[in-house]
């Protein structure tokens, strides 16, 4: 991925230099080198800012919004990106002709904190192929599994490369599926300990709403999270349900499973564990393949009419 | 000056358990809290836990006053008066940050009752740091490691025992009341320890002349910047141990109901709007810029000292790197 | 008087209510527990209707509307067959017996079985007791 | 400070012999912002009414709540009233504590807490309903008939006359529907193609009245007042406006075809009309008997037609007519053969079905008006007519009463001893239901005059033996097992919707019931309106019924059409969704489920925005419950109202 970074700066600095977007999004060093931030370049001049690592985590769809008032944006894209502006355009808040999409695929991002853990001190590079992760320090350079080093939303990605691209960067990387294999351990938990778990989980809820601010299906003008007759201020363990619940039934048929909820949430609430509910069940109960792929019509906003009939039955 | 074992540690957490409710950090579903500790030892890892004291002090939610009647005629209950309560394994720049946010809550005459009563029911038990958390700078804000302000205890770690010491008179009767777990000893070098405990500095934060340069530039462009990145969300606000900004909010159950105030963030559209309909914080570089320039400039000049302790929960929490220390680098490369 | 669950109803008001109001003029007796929303359609029902029904104390939230097929508005129950088939499943996931939420079709001829309904849902919500998941404390 | 007021019914005792009325009034009285609460006897009443009225001016009322029957009986009666009173009528709300509590309930301690629980929900609701002033839409004044039958004949005739123009649809090729397969008619025997011919000449010649036969509706938008239909025309494949109606093409086409109107007892042309007198009396090609069409080389019929009105080229065509009413009259059609493997149906010939035999029996039918069964052409000696063969019988799901079928079973058992004097009518019956003018006596002159033996009971079986057929059933009366040798079985087959009623009820947009007839809006006050405004039923599409009714229920859907018509201009209930423009981000999701494709996307301000058509949305709510944000609203449903309603129940 590093080895794209000159061919991006070029391609942004074209870009810009030629009037063709007015904004560059990706991402520049941050106050450590494992700590990349998301950055916008606004001239051909800053284009050489523009970094491109294993340590770039964050997701960069949502930020188009804001940009794209100064004029037509150019964006590094990764399949998570790419997944989050396709919502974006099925959901009319962004129109593909005011997007360059710069692609390139992605094996998954380093989370710096277990990166650091690791090592005992800040990475300066990373290395993340299909099998391990390499964290390079120094003279030290440590090989680690994936699972002990990435963040938690790209080890269950199954999305590597995105399906709109204007400029590749390197070649795609072919996708998968998504097993669900959380959920379904979750499902198998008996209901009191379930109940328990999220009790747990949601208690530690700040209602920061860092969760809807990153997430690209989460763009309304006007959340209903934000009306107090819909949504009461309080934090008591009934609210925080009701608030998980309709952050998760609002996405439901809509989330990219980009994963950025919980990594933005500072309490670690696994708010992927309840997006990937909704989604596994669009997946038996209506037929959706892949359900976290934006399609033309929303789940929710179809039907078939021999859809499952009732849904008393079986629980689950 | 006392010593304690550290294989008394749990002896000690129960004679402070004894005392009131005993809160703690604790690791949890992969991430450190303060929580109430219950038969759990303090997690006591570099840096801080994930939530701040002010949980406890001035908490996410809390009743101001329960009501029942109709629209002539209410009848006011007020919560009873808060249990006491401790915290153990506090980090110096909290406690620090408690005695910041007491300048403000309990500044008379409009001293805030509710936090008052909690902060004279709260005893904290701060362990000083022996070594820095990923996110600290809090040498770059004039806190030390082994900062004692705002603690009631001060434990120094040293290898198999903690050196204390009582910072308040409330410290004082904590000590008294463990005094069988404590040996009468002193350890010098664990306090001297903690003292030179290296904490990386952040460019910037340290200049005399830092109020000034921000207060001088407050279109600069980089504030515009900084609003393309953040997302308006208010993790900072609500980590931060010296935010204290809180709102009203009434929830009604037919004739009964309850007034509440919960933690506000200036990082939320709206924070500021006002009845009329002006928002003297429209925009998101606005409110970033308030932000900053509150916690390195206003409260400062109002209070002599920052607003920041230089806990590092910013940059630990923000999605996008966009954070006290981070942002302060990057002003100090444009402001140049 | 013996405390009787607490049963929120969803009814679409061509359907379902209908089907209510059958039952009474049919004198079909069934337990108080029930009290009834009327809504245009089981199209119209959000579930932020049902999480806050669980929320302010209900221990079962029915949601009523046409056999599918009959919809008034052609296909409003077959938008809220999708909508709580998930949400049924989610409301389960989070720990919520499966016996607190259903959904129904309950045509304006069928009276007999809004009552019959009623009386199933009201034992099993007597069998499971009060619920405490998602309740606000009283 | 609100001011509502709470107003509770004792409807007698129906309310208050189970709910402690005055205390749901003083429970009520404790509820913040109600000002005024008191109960009556009968709120429905005109003193009942007034006193509400008279509670509005003088507590300065801003909203009531009126808590009796169900809102579907007097919520419009109680908004009325208000309005005269000076108080927007949208501000009335109604708590249900009659059929959904006292008429429920037995325990008087629970029904009156939640009498009282029913009555905090609605003022909770009526709180936050918005003063709403009706919709305004213009009315197109030309009507549409679906269904040329006797019911739909009647229905445009009717708006015809009082100065309207109709279009009628009808799927066969000539007007007359299930009537004009009949021979006489109960219970005074006239000849049914004599009272319809005189009929269907005057509707087809009517100058407001267009014909489109031959045609189905495909397609039906709009709303109450502005409907646009699409009717999709097949091809004859013969040039109406040219055929002079000679039938030379009928008389040599050489293909022969079982045509539907002569219902298995004779057979037509591939070419031809239906029965002689069809109006309008023009051919058509019915391509699956056709030679030509089927690849042979046959042209038979455009050698002989004088005027070169065939063509086979001829596609079908489409047409878009704007309507404001819309009666539908698309009639019944009787259970088919396969259901009735016991009675041989289907497999022995000389069991038929009674519409069957109505063309046995018809002078212009295939025997010439003489009956003989369709095996050998005999004349049978005795014949077995088996009622309620599929009716009142839920084990093949038509538990209902065919209601008809009573009369033409004593009408076929009197015509067949007036035609066969010597021959012997059994019928076995399940009960003889015979209301209606002159309907019990003509039966009784059956069982008298015509010496029709009736028989209580089932009939299990029936089988052949000896070139006839064995009937086996039990009298119940007597208790006896019964066995009759018949000439011919007559089975008096249950009647169903018209083949395609549940799809065209979806194109229309309005309800059928489980079995496929169309729903009414009220069984009792609105029998011939549907749910949806301005769509009307005449006739079987509704219910089984006899012409007599038919007819009145046609003239009475006209009636309630030109109602319409006639008005020029019409309100609508203002309770129909809206967009909070502000809050509205554009995504659109509520396009995909609005049935009404009452949503359009409108430009603001360089976004966009969903916007509602007032007149074309039906209040259904599906946008503003899929709508994440809560920009898309519903007024009387509102989020905010029925949150506000689950909170005052829960309390």
């Amino acid at each position: 991925m590093t080895d794209h970074q000159a061919a991006l700066r070029d391609i942004a600095a074209k870009l810009l230099g030629g009037g063709q977007v007015a904004t560059f999004i990706g991402f520049r060093a941050g106050l450590d080198p494992s700590r990349p931030v998301p950055h916008f370049v606004r001239d051909a001049s800053g284009a050489g800012a523009l970094v491109i690592n294993p340590f770039c985590g964050a997701g960069l769809a949502r930020h188009v919004l804001e940009a794209l008032e100064d004029g037509p944006v150019g964006i590094l894209v990764r399949g998570c990106d790419g997944l989050g502006l396709e919502r974006l355009i099925a959901d009319g808040r962004v129109t593909r002709e005011r997007l360059h999409l710069v692609a390139v695929a992605c094996r998954g991002a380093v989370d710096p904190a277990r990166a650091r853990a690791i090592l005992g001190r800040i990475p300066e590079r990373a290395e993340v192929d299909a099998q391990s992760v390499a964290l390079i320090a120094g003279e030290e350079r440590r090989s680690v599994p994936r699972d002990s080093c990435l963040l938690g939303r790209c080890l269950s990605c199954v999305d590597p490369s995105p399906r709109l691209a204007d400029t590749w960067l390197g070649e795609p990387l072919p996708s998968g599926q998504r097993d669900f294999e959380a959920v379904t351990r979750m499902e198998r938990q008996p209901a009191e300990a379930r109940y328990a778990f999220w009790s747990r989980q949601f208690q530690r809820c700040i209602r920061c709403y860092a969760c809807r601010n990153v997430c690209p299906a989460c763009s309304c003008r006007s959340c209903s999270l934000d009306d107090p007759e819909l949504q009461e201020r309080a934090t008591g363990l009934a609210d925080q349900f009701g608030f998980h619940f309709t952050r998760a039934y609002h996405v439901a048929g809509r989330c990219v499973a980009c994963g950025e909820c919980q990594r933005a949430c500072p309490m670690k609430v696994p708010l992927s564990l309840l997006n990937e509910k909704f989604l596994k069940d669009i997946r038996d109960l209506f037929g959706v393949a892949d359900p976290h792929r934006p399609s033309a019509t929303e789940p929710l906003a179809c039907y078939r009419p021999d859809d499952l009939e009732s849904c008393r039955g079986e629980a689950r | 000056m006392r010593l304690l074992p550290s294989e008394r540690l749990a002896e000690f957490r129960e004679c402070l358990a004894a005392g009131g409710r005993l809160y703690g950090p604790v690791e949890v579903d992969g991430i450190v809290r303060f929580e109430e500790l219950g038969g759990r030892l303090p997690a006591i890892e570099p840096g801080n836990p994930a939530n701040s004291l002010k949980s406890f002090l001035h908490p996410q939610t809390e009743v101001v006053f329960d009501f029942e009647g109709g629209y002539t005629d209410v009848a006011l209950r007020v919560p009873g008066p808060p249990a006491a309560q401790a915290i153990f394994g506090v980090r110096p720049c909290d406690a620090v940050a408690l005695e910041r946010v007491s300048r403000v809550l309990l500044a008379e005459p409009f001293a805030d009752e509710s936090y008052r009563q909690r902060r004279e029911m709260t005893a904290i038990l701060t362990v000083a740091c022996r070594e820095a958390g990923p996110h600290c700078f809090c040498r770059s804000v004039g806190v030390s490691p082994a900062d004692g302000r705002g603690s009631d205890v001060v434990l120094y770690p040293a290898d198999d025992h903690y050196l204390l010491e009582a910072v308040t008179a409330r410290g004082l009767s904590v000590l008294l009341s463990a005094g069988a777990l404590l040996d009468p000893a002193g350890d010098e070098a664990a306090r001297a320890a903690c003292q030179s405990t290296p904490v990386p500095p952040v460019r910037g934060l340290e200049r005399e002349d830092l109020p000034a340069r921000l207060e001088a530039a407050p279109y600069h462009p980089h504030w515009e910047e900084l609003a393309r990145r953040c997302l308006g969300c208010g993790a900072c606000t609500f980590l931060c141990p010296t935010c204290y900004c809180f709102a009203m909010f009434d929830t009604v159950r037919g004739t009964r109901g309850r007034r509440s105030r919960g933690w506000d963030s200036c990082q939320f559209k709206d924070y500021a709007m006002m009845a009329g309909g002006h928002d003297p914080l429209p925009t998101r570089a606005s409110r970033i810029r308030r932000r900053f320039l509150h916690k390195l400039s206003r409260f400062p000049a109002v209070q002599g000292e920052s607003a920041c302790v230089g806990c590092g929960r910013c940059a630990a929490a923000c999605p996008v790197g966009l954070h006290l220390a981070g942002v302060l680098s990057e002003l100090e490369e444009v402001l140049r | 008087m013996t405390a009787q669950p607490r049963l929120v109803g969803f009814a679409c008001r061509w359907c379902s209510y209908a089907g209510a109001d059958l039952a009474g003029t049919s004198r079909l007796e069934y337990p108080a527990s029930v009290h009834l929303i009327r809504v245009p359609c089981s199209g119209r029902v959000d579930p932020a209707f049902v999480i806050r029904a669980f929320q302010r104390g209900a221990d079962g939230v029915l949601v009523a509307g046409c056999h599918p097929g009959d919809c008034h508005y052609a296909s409003g129950n077959l938008f809220a067959r999708r909508r709580f088939a998930l949400v049924k499943r989610f409301l389960e996931y989070l720990g919520l017996e499966p016996e607190r939420f259903r959904l129904e079709w309950i045509s304006a001829a069928e009276g007999r079985r809004f009552a019959e309904v009623i009386r199933e849902m009201t034992a099993d919500l007597e069998r499971l007791g009060p619920n405490r998941k998602l309740r606000e404390d009283p | 400070m609100p001011r509502i007021g709470a107003f509770i019914c004792h409807c007698g005792l129906n309310i208050a012999a189970t709910v402690d009325v005055e205390r749901v009034a003083a429970r009520a009285r404790a509820i913040p912002g109600v000002v005024h609460a008191e109960t009556y006897k009968y709120f429905c009443s005109q003193p009942g009414q007034e006193k509400i009225a008279e509670a509005i001016r003088s507590s300065r009322l801003d909203g009531v709540v009126v808590a009796a029957c169900s809102p579907s009986m007097h919520e419009a009666t109680f908004r009325e009233a208000a309005a005269l009173a000076g108080l927007n009528p949208y501000l009335v709300q109604i708590a249900n504590i009659r059929e959904q509590c006292s008429w429920v309930h037995s325990d008087r301690e629970t029904a009156t807490v939640k009498a009282a629980a029913l009555v905090a929900a609605m003022v909770a609701k009526v709180r936050r309903d918005q003063p709403l002033e009706p919709i305004r839409l213009p009315v197109n004044p030309r009507a549409l008939v679906i269904g040329g039958g006797v019911a739909g004949m009647q229905a445009a005739w009717d708006i015809a006359e009082a100065g309207h123009a109709v279009v009628v649809v009808e799927r066969e090729p000539n007007l007359g529907g299930r009537m004009a397969q009949l021979s006489e008619t109960f219970p005074t025997l006239d000849c049914a193609s004599c009272i319809l011919t005189p009929r269907t000449a005057e509707v087809a010649r009517h100058p407001r009245i267009e014909l489109l036969t031959w045609s189905e509706v495909r397609e039906v938008s709009g709303y109450v007042g502005n409907f646009s239909v699409k009717i999709a025309r097949r091809p004859a494949f013969v040039d109406w406006d040219r055929c002079i109606g000679c039938m030379l093409c009928q008389d040599k086409c050489p293909a022969p075809a079982p045509i539907a109107f002569e219902h298995g007892m004779g057979m037509g042309k591939a070419i031809g009309v239906s029965f002689p007198q069809a109006v309008p009396n023009r051919p058509v090609i019915r391509r699956e008997y056709c030679r030509r069409f089927q690849g042979r080389k046959c042209q038979v019929c455009a050698k002989v037609c004088p005027v070169g009105a065939v063509d086979f080229e001829q596609a079908e065509s489409c047409r878009e007519e704007k309507v404001g009413a819309i009666v539908v009259a698309t009639g019944f059609d009787v259970m088919p053969a396969a259901h009735f493997g016991e009675y041989g149906y289907g497999e022995y010939p000389d069991v038929i079905d009674s519409l069957a035999f109505e063309r046995l029996n018809s002078s212009s039918g295939p025997t010439g008006g003489v009956i003989r069964r369709p095996s050998d052409g005999r004349i049978p000696r005795e014949v077995v007519f088996i009622q309620c063969a599929g009716s009142r019988d839920p084990d093949r799901g038509k538990p209902y009463c065919s209601k008809i079928c009573c009369m033409y079973t004593a009408k076929h058992a009197f015509l067949y001893r007036q035609k066969v004097p010597d021959g012997q009518a059994y019928v076995f019956y399940m009960d003889i239901r015979a209301g209606g003018k002159g309907y019990e006596e003509f039966v009784q002159r059956t069982v008298e005059q015509a010496g029709a033996m009736y028989l209580r009971g089932r009939v299990a079986r029936v089988y052949p033996e000896d070139g006839r057929l064995l009937v086996e059933g039990v009298d119940t009366l007597a208790g006896t097992k019964v066995e009759v040798a018949a000439d011919l079985v007559v089975l008096a087959t249950a009647v169903l919707p018209r083949e395609g009623a549940r799809d065209l009820a979806r194109t229309l947009k309005i309800a059928a019931d489980e079995h496929g007839f169309y729903s009414e809006a009220h069984p009792k006050l609105r029998p011939v309106e549907t749910m949806t405004r301005g769509i009307f039923l005449a006739g079987a599409a509704q219910a089984p019924r006899d012409i007599a009714e038919t007819v009145a229920q046609a003239s009475a859907a006209a009636a309630k059409a030109l109602g319409l018509l006639t008005r020029g201009e019409l309100a609508a209930d203002p309770l129909v969704a809206e967009v909070d423009e502000a809050r509205c981000s554009g995504c659109l999701v509520c396009r995909h489920v609005c049935p009404y494709q009452a949503i359009e996307p409108r430009e603001l301000a360089a976004r966009k925005v969903a916007s509602v058509n007032p007149g074309l949305c039906q209040g259904c709510g599906a946008c503003a419950a899929i709508c994440r944000s809560g920009a898309m609203g519903l007024h009387g449903f509102s989020d905010k109202q029925v949150l506000a309603e689950v909170g005052a129940i829960c309390l």
